[in-house]
């Protein structure tokens, strides 16, 4: 693998820039691999990176049916953060914020994490008591955070509106100053060169059109580029998880819905922090180009199109001039739609299935981002050792026939 | 945004009128009490999910504030039928087997979008392929 | 003349500005005069401003390139006060207004003397695409003061930092038929409309409508073009049945043909929305349409030619070049050469000349160039050099020559030897794009055409793209494609048109020589080392970019465009992505179709956030509800609560003796010892009530709710408790008996709407079989609550209902009258008191309330808000649903084991899944007291509750506190909590660790802290 | 029947007990200006409430409620969807809202009355009655650019050549729902919820204020 680094750019410009290395190779299929990851979204490329890295199986193979990290990843809006309310999710989102940490350096690739606080807004007495709680069990559970009041958030965000004369004026909100925003696009790229580095095939343009599975243990899967055998599989397709299951005669309690977000022209920097806000339902943040990125909410319907309805935008920016008025004037640049697939509980599934071998990886809803190198690390590691890890192990389907759901709508709410 | 037929209001309504309530057809099971845990679960939780044609249910709730069903393509959007409650879809599995052959054929016609976050473009399976086998 | 000679490049006649008037216009800091009909470019152009703004990347100096929406440079910052900034507005779609204010958006102190060039100067080799990616890793540390750095150079504009005094509103339309595009496509298929009767929308998003007709060289039934469009315009303004809008950008197409459409009503008038006969007027209009039928006659773009420095202040498109002659009488320098693939950008050449300008030579890279215009062009005398291509433009802030060379288009070289040619403009034109953005927005897939050199839409039914927009040029085939575009979407409306119904216009047809498919021009150094070769202009991405992407192995080229920021600008690439998929595709070794297709997202261009949100903003934000006692309670200086979209009192502050109001602890108290000790009252309005008539209510409540409802009693009140089938507690709340087949529920405030719909659900889709109505009655019952021992008293004179303990229960309801205003009174108590809920009809609601107060002030009737009812129901240990549950409660969690009817005959909803494994096993969070050890100590609400306080983080969690209050009865802090198994831990001792260290201890106890026998409210 | 529902007339003497119109805090607090005197133009918007009218929800089958009704008030049931019956002195409406739901309006002295002999009349019939009159209020819209205003304001196709007289729709108005009807060409009525009221109040000001709206002040506190 090249060595990236600022001496190297300077060697490269000398050379007028000829030199480069392609950042993964383009392999021909195998016959057969150890592990087949189906997906080569973020968490897949993690999932098979920490399968080389930390588990020494690099006879992997990413399967992915267009290109490298183009489907939630490229579309998401960035925010990295790790306060969740219950513990089992608290742990998950921990885990991988503490991947996120050093991430650039272990991948020897910028992936731009950005610690710059995330401020989660409570406009009504309910707000402020779920955020108390959500607050006070992320210390317990060794994550940082605090509870701000309005003149707190103020002097955060002098640009919002904090006054009482909004129609939902802002009480306060938790902060936590260790979760940001990262360069989506870097992190796909960044595992795929790290683990095409380690040895794994990374197949793009290969569809998936279905499992071979034999006496209940899976084989392989048939692409268009013909089959490809693992004794074990894991599916990691996000909003195309149902499809993936329904090939391998499973059922999953997943919808996939599109969830929406726009970004304004590219501004002068005016906000530094991300905030969020369940009540008047908008999320924003200002990213390193300039462009406010803002996240609208999940349409109510099922829909593969990537695309939404235009009063969930119009909504959202109705709750951003709400918090900015400032930003009346700001124009809307581009909006854009991803398929999440969510679970009941807005909960991922990390799970075993009643096949032996395959495992899926999915249901995270608005959430899947910031979870990247925790979902992959805490997957690679139940592939390889044929036991679910003890973070991902509350993940299972089973939870929706005994009843331990995992309920995040509670109180850290729907916008992740 | 979408034009819903209401099969109770007889004319075509604005989608901010309508609320979508998921899958259509979900019957509670008739006897709760010997349902197993499982089975439970599945009625609560489980849902179709389909990439293409869906039977869904939906409510005027800005309008007659009755429930009905839609047939709708979850890819395209399209939408097939609109029927009242109780009744049963005319548009089914066998559209569906349909549609995804000639979804098929569509794909191996046209180039695939490789879609990203605003204008989008995305090379074509049989050109990558070709270009694949060429460095190979 | 003096004006022409303030405007070096203006001309004396042509064009449609009005030279008789002065616009007088800032740019950074310079004072110039333009005239009305300008755009902010046409006037800057017209003042021999070449330098209109620094680039994002490598601040290389820019110029204005397009004439319209395509424009990546000329993006300006707007405003001459801090509220009315609007920035990164393209100076090409700026209508010239007086005491217009604009700046350039890059460069420090300005864009001319910027000292950021230095770093771009300098700096631009160790910028290669990704170089962030790449670099700033080490130390870990310090990437925060990096980005502090990189984001200091980030953005184009600036937001304005004060509220927009400017209003905006929507219309929401419905037509037969939207025609975006009012060119010579778009005119002729609504004159075809108009006349079939349809109902017709008619946008456009320039100032003035015509499209090329504003500017073309033909003619129309022998008479100038804009003659006909006068005509065109006249005659569909007559028919009552059109809806013309200019200024009006379609800028996205969202499902089922609904168009956003954002209509620009005064922002070609100032700054700041100017009021009309004393009336604001919004600055935009967001128009929603609802089309039938939709035809795009959105024309094309032209794509400008890749060669070095393409970028110098002076390269810009051949239409360009004609429209500012023709249309604003502008010509941009004094010596041009045009480069070009085609024919159509030979008019260039011709109006350059024409405006008595010298065109030093048009290299055309075809080598044998054949058709009218090029026969004109030399019949002109204007040189025309074939084959060939401009290499490289030469100079530093404006263009002082073209390198010229003969080349092999196909084999990607230079063929001959480069002639230097000295001039000051450069034109180019690589072909035409049509523009596509609308159709693609709805997914559908454009296809490549050899045909025209590009994309062509396909469309969904319903949609069709006539003239240039679909790769159709000649003037006499877009009027024609226009009206079969009309009949077409006419017909399938079910009007009764055809094409012959048409008088299309006479033009003159005109020959036209094949195209040549050049996008990057080769240079005589390979692309990694030649001169920058601009392909996305706004975004500084260049070809050898591209190259470079490719080279490590970003094939797909949504990842080349992600990774060198193609076509992510303002201008959404509209002239670069066909030239990069063209780079892509040659450095890959494949054809442009095999390279993809490109898909469109809205906006096609941006679109102000206000006129987005319209008049949703502000004290229209959100619908505020009120009670109809909302005027008393604002005179009586309430604080309010949100509750849903309800404004309920919140706590009334009273004046103290000092002068100051009380704080919310001191009239929490004061409410709270008045309803204990005398009297209160409480607007319960906002509780949900819902009407429920039919032969089967009882048999629905039954199954709805958790508990019994057979034997309830006409005149009886029951508490009832509702599920999810998930066995989940949903809502809570009193049902009143009225009738045999009558009842009246009530529901919690913010799940009245809710609750209806869940009920309205299970009858029509599971029972409808049930002989049941449920009707909302929310609104037109008005809800007060007299309570504490004192109610009684306060009533009785006011009443004729029998108030005697006995006569009217406990769970009773009653009807009669109080205050001379027919009532039911409902003897059901939320305070743990004795309390009359009193519902009158809401007309009559201030009335009774005024006269409750008449009679009370011998009581001192204390009137409580929210926080002093949650006080003292938490006392009595009532739950507040989404407050002390959270949709993980079942009604065992919250021991109301009484209000279970596990022995109802029907399968009640939530009944099944208490029996799941998850909701029967030990050790679930259940409802409790906790009663501080320090009795001063108010819990917070929110509080982790642990057994071990002294457990190393992540420290064991076993609950938390749902309520918390001081209470004044009690003289102490008390809670309510969830703690696991706490129904089984009486007595015991839990911990709660708080953010400053400290670390309460309290006793589980039980969940009745006041009067727990529960006789005060019999009394 | 009559001990199977709680039938009762909540509605009293206006003479002796003041009333309030829902919209009697939004004339309080935003003010009601006066139909067309701020630039001296004719108002091309003007609203105004008709307070205190009786509102019932009929619900039940069409056939025998069309025949009660007939026989009580003279006037049928709409015979489709989003249709409306007047009639003949246009005191007296009756409005399709659902397949089996009708908003009749009346007079409000008349309701009780009203809804006493439509039940004699129904007899044993699975129907109900619900009285609503303090819920709503009716807010009638005139003037050249109402139909502007409303294209402001709902989604609802609005153009007076489809929106014809004799509809009647329950749709979006804003943020909130109306019930939307075209009694006659001259004017729209609106009705709203009692608490959205003021909601609806302060958005029609706002959006008719380019057509210089204004407020009618008959028929505003008088009880009927």
């Amino acid at each position: 693998m090249q060595r990236y680094s600022g001496f190297g750019l300077v060697k490269h410009a000398l050379r007028h820039h000829e030199g480069w290395q392609r950042q993964w190779r383009n392999p021909t299929p195998k016959p057969r691999y150890d592990v087949i990851i189906v997906g080569g979204g973020g968490h897949g490329l993690a999932t098979a990176y920490y399968l080389a890295k930390e588990h020494g199986i690099t006879n992997v193979a990413v399967v992915e049916k267009g290109w490298l990290g183009g489907g939630n990843t490229a579309r998401n809006t960035t925010i990295v953060r790790s306060n969740y309310l219950w513990d089992e999710s608290a742990a998950l989102y921990e885990h991988a914020m503490k991947h996120w940490e050093g991430l650039s350096q272990e991948l020897n690739y910028n992936v731009m994490f950005s610690q710059r606080g995330v401020l989660n807004l409570g406009h009504t007495l309910q707000d402020m008591r779920d955020i108390q709680r959500r607050v006070n069990a992320n210390r317990l559970n060794g994550i940082d955070g605090e509870v701000l009041d309005a003149e707190g958030v103020q002097s955060l965000v002098p640009i919002m509106d904090c006054s009482k004369r909004a129609r939902y004026p802002v009480m306060g909100a938790s902060w936590q100053p260790r979760a940001g925003v990262a360069r989506h696009d870097a992190v796909a790229w960044g595992y795929a060169r790290a683990a095409d580095a380690l040895g794994v095939d990374l197949l793009q343009n290969t569809e998936v059109t279905g499992f071979k599975i034999r006496d209940g243990q899976i084989q392989g899967v048939h692409t268009n580029r013909g089959d490809i055998e693992a004794k074990t599989v894991g599916c990691v397709t996000a909003g195309n998880s149902s499809v993936m299951a329904g090939m391998a005669g499973l059922n999953l309690p997943l919808e996939s819905h599109p969830l929406q977000a726009l970004v304004s022209e590219p501004l002068k920097p005016v906000l530094d922090t991300v905030v969020m806000s369940n009540h008047v339902h908008g999320y924003i943040n200002q990213s390193d180009k300039g462009d406010l990125v803002i996240g609208a909410g999940i349409d109510g319907y099922n829909g593969y199109g990537q695309r939404g309805s235009y009063p969930t935008v119009e909504h959202t920016l109705q709750a951003i001039v709400e918090m900015f008025p400032i930003f009346s004037r700001v124009r809307m640049n581009r909006q854009w739609g991803g398929i999440v697939d969510t679970c009941p509980d807005a909960c991922p599934i990390l799970s075993k299935t009643k096949i032996k071998g395959l495992y899926f990886n999915c249901g995270w809803g608005t959430g899947g981002f910031k979870a990247t190198p925790g979902s992959g690390h805490v997957f690679a590691a139940s592939l390889a050792k044929g036991e679910m890890h003890p973070i991902a192990a509350p993940f299972s389907i089973d939870r929706f026939h005994s009843g331990a759901l995992i309920d995040e709508h509670g109180a850290a709410g729907v916008a992740h | 945004m979408f034009h819903i037929y209401c099969p109770y209001c007889e004319e075509l309504r604005e989608e901010e009128e309508f609320h979508p309530k998921g899958q259509a057809h979900i019957a509670r099971p008739e006897e709760p009490d010997t349902c197993s845990d499982e089975e439970w679960g599945d009625y609560l939780f489980f849902r179709d999910n389909p990439r293409g044609i869906h039977h869904e249910m939906w409510l005027h709730a800005v309008g007659c504030r009755k429930f009905f069903n839609i047939t709708r393509n979850t890819v395209s959007y399209e939408i097939l039928e609109t029927y009242k409650m109780g009744e049963q879809p005319t548009i089914t599995a066998e559209h569906l087997a349909r549609e995804e052959k000639n979804a098929r054929e569509e794909k191996t016609n046209n180039a695939q979008v490789a879609e990203g976050g605003q204008q989008t473009v995305g090379a074509s399976d049989a050109a990558v392929a070709s270009v694949k086998g060429a460095q190979a | 003349m003096s004006q022409t000679a303030s405007q070096p490049n203006r001309l004396a006649q042509g064009g449609q500005v009005d030279r008789t008037q002065a616009l007088t216009f800032t740019f950074n800091g310079h004072t110039y005069t333009g005239h009305p009909g300008d755009t902010l470019a046409s006037a800057l152009l017209a003042n021999g401003v070449d330098l209109v703004n620094r680039s994002f990347k490598y601040s290389r100096p820019r110029g204005i390139v397009a004439s319209g929406a395509e424009e990546p440079n000329a993006v300006v910052q707007l405003g001459a006060t801090e509220a009315t900034q609007v920035p990164n507005v393209r100076a090409t779609q700026q209508a010239l207004y007086d005491g217009l204010v604009a700046r350039s958006t890059n460069g420090w102190p300005d864009a001319q003397r910027d000292i950021m060039r230095w770093i771009g100067k300098l700096g631009s080799p160790f910028m290669p695409p990704g170089f962030y990616y790449k670099t700033f890793m080490a130390p870990a540390s310090m990437w925060m003061t990096y980005e502090k750095f990189i984001r200091k150079t980030a953005g184009l504009g600036r937001s304005p930092t004060q509220s927009d005094p400017d209003i905006y509103d929507h219309m929401h339309r419905h037509c037969d038929m939207l025609i975006v595009g009012a060119g010579p496509a778009g005119l002729s298929a609504a004159l075809t409309a108009a006349r079939a009767g349809a109902r017709v929308i008619l946008a456009d998003e320039q100032e003035a409508m015509g499209g090329s007709l504003l500017d073309t060289r033909e003619t129309l039934d022998d008479q100038p073009a804009a003659q006909w469009l006068k005509t065109t315009l006249a005659a569909l303004a007559e028919h009552d049945n059109v809806t013309l809008l200019p200024r009006t950008t379609a800028h996205g197409y969202h499902d089922h043909h609904f168009v956003t459409l954002h209509e620009r009503r005064t922002e070609h008038l100032g700054d700041s929305a100017p009021s009309k006969a004393g009336y604001r007027q919004p600055r935009s209009r967001l128009h929603r349409v609802r089309a039938g039928q939709v035809i795009l006659a959105t024309g094309a773009h032209e794509r400008p030619l890749v060669y070095a420095n393409n970028d110098v202040p002076g390269n810009l498109l051949a239409g360009a070049v004609s429209t500012y002659i023709r249309r604003y009488g502008v010509v941009p320098g004094e010596k041009m050469v045009l480069s070009t693939s085609n024919d159509h950008a030979y008019r260039a050449a011709l109006d350059w000349q024409e405006a008595g300008r010298e065109v030093v030579a048009i290299v055309d890279a075809r080598t044998a160039p054949q058709g009218d215009l090029v026969a004109q062009a030399k019949a002109a005398g204007i040189r025309v050099i074939t084959g060939s291509a401009v290499l490289e433009a030469k100079g530093a802030q404006r263009v002082s020559a073209a390198r010229v060379a003969a080349i092999d288009v196909d084999a990607f070289r230079v063929t001959g030897k480069v002639e230097t040619l000295e001039c000051d403009t450069i034109a180019s034109s690589g072909g035409y794009s049509p523009v596509i953005h609308l159709a693609s927005h709805t997914g559908a897939r454009p296809v490549w055409s050899d045909a025209i050199i590009g994309f062509v839409p396909s469309t969904v039914a319903g949609v069709a793209a006539s003239g240039g927009a679909r790769g159709v040029y000649p003037l006499d085939e877009v009027l024609a494609d226009g009206v079969e575009a009309g009949v077409n979407a006419a017909t399938a409306l079910g009007f009764d048109v055809t094409v012959d119904d048409a008088d299309l216009p006479q033009v003159a047809s005109r020959h036209e020589g094949p195209v040549c498919a050049l996008f990057q021009v080769p240079h005589e150094k390979a692309t990694l080392r030649a001169p920058k070769q601009f392909v996305d202009l706004q975004n500084d991405v260049t070809a050898s970019a591209i190259e470079v992407a490719t080279l490590e192995g970003f094939e797909s080229i949504e990842h080349v465009k992600r990774y060198t920021a193609m076509g992510f600008g303002t201008d959404q690439g509209k002239l670069g992505n066909i030239n990069g998929m063209a780079v892509t595709a040659r450095c890959l070794g494949q054809s442009i179709p095999e390279t993809g297709t490109t898909v469109f997202r809205p906006n096609y261009t941006p679109v102000t956030f206000g006129a987005v949100v319209g008049r949703h903003c502000r004290e229209l934000f959100d619908p505020e509800r009120y009670t109809p006692m909302q005027a008393w309670h604002v005179a009586r200086g309430a604080e309010f609560e949100d509750v849903g979209q309800w404004k309920r009192p919140w706590y009334y502050p009273r004046k103290r003796a000092d002068g100051g109001l009380e704080s919310i602890g001191e009239a929490v108290a004061r409410e709270c010892r008045a309803v204990r000790e005398g009297v209160g009252i409480l607007d319960a309005s906002t509780l949900g009530k819902i009407d429920i008539q039919g032969p089967d209510a009882r048999e629905f409540l039954g199954r709805i709710y958790t508990n019994k409802w057979q034997k309830l009693a006409p005149g009886r009140v029951r508490y009832g408790l509702m599920c999810g089938d998930d066995g989940m507690v949903m809502d809570d709340g009193t049902t009143s008996c009225l009738a045999e087949n009558h009842f009246l529920m009530t529901t919690t405030t913010g799940n009245a709407a809710p609750v209806l719909e869940w009920l309205e659900l299970w009858h029509q889709t599971e029972w409808p079989e049930l002989d049941v109505y449920f009707n909302s009655v929310t609104d037109h019952w008005a809800t007060m609550t007299v309570t504490g021992p004192e109610a009684r008293k306060l009533l009785t004179d006011l009443t004729d209902i029998d108030l005697d303990r006995e006569a009217f229960k406990f769970m009773d309801w009653r009807e009669g009258h109080v205050a001379g205003v027919p009532a039911r009174v409902f003897r059901i108590s939320f305070t743990g008191e004795l309390a009359f809920e009193i519902n009158v009809q809401a007309h009559y609601a201030m009335h009774v309330w005024e006269a409750l107060f008449a009679r009370g002030e011998a009581f001192d009737l204390t009137p409580y808000g929210t926080e002093t009812m949650h006080v003292l129901r938490a006392e009595k240990g009532f739950i507040i649903v989404g407050q002390d549950t959270d949709g993980s409660v079942t009604p065992e969690d919250l021991g109301m084991h009484w209000a279970i009817g596990y022995d109802k005959p029907f399968p009640w909803v939530g009944k099944r899944a208490l029996t799941r494994a998850d909701t029967r096993r030990e050790g679930r969070k259940q409802l409790v007291g906790l009663k501080p050890k320090d009795a001063s100590v108010v819990l917070e609400e929110g509080a982790q509750i642990v057994f071990e306080p002294n457990h190393a983080i992540p420290m064991p969690m076993v609950g938390h506190v749902t309520s918390s209050y001081y209470s004044p009865t009690l003289e102490s802090g008390f809670a309510l909590a969830v703690v696991k198994g706490g129904h089984q831990r009486m007595g015991e001792s839990v911990y709660l660790p708080m953010v400053d260290g400290r670390v309460h201890e309290a006793e589980i106890v039980s969940t009745q802290f006041v009067d727990p026998k529960g006789e005060r409210q019999h009394v | 029947m009559s001990n199977s529902v709680h039938v009762y007339d909540a509605r009293t003497d206006h003479a002796t007990v003041t009333a309030e119109s829902p919209l009697a805090y939004s004339f309080q607090r935003s003010g009601m200006p006066a139909p067309g005197d701020a630039s001296g133009e004719e108002s091309r918007a003007v609203i105004g409430e008709r307070a205190f009218l009786g509102h019932l929800i009929l619900r039940g089958g069409a056939i025998v409620l069309d025949e009660a009704l007939r026989e009580v008030l003279g006037i049928g049931l709409p015979g489709r969807p989003n249709s409306l019956t007047v009639d003949a002195d246009g005191q007296r409406s009756v409005q399709w809202l659902s397949p089996d739901e009708w908003l009749l309006i009346v007079p409000g002295d008349e309701t009780f009355g009203l809804e006493t002999r439509l039940r004699a009349h129904l007899g044993g019939a699975h129907v109900a009655i619900v009285d609503v009159s303090a819920g709503q209020t009716l807010i009638e819209l005139s003037g050249e650019a109402a139909h502007e205003v409303l294209m402001k304001s709902t989604v609802y196709d609005v153009d007076p050549h489809t929106f014809t007289v004799g509809k009647g729709v329950t749709t979006l108005f804003a943020k909130t729902s109306v019930i939307l009807r075209r009694p006659d060409a001259s004017r729209w009525e609106l009705i709203v919820r009692r608490s959205f009221a003021d909601y609806v109040y302060r958005w029609l000001l706002d959006a008719g204020e380019e057509y210089g709206i204004g407020v009618a002040r008959e028929s505003r506190h008088e009880p009927q």
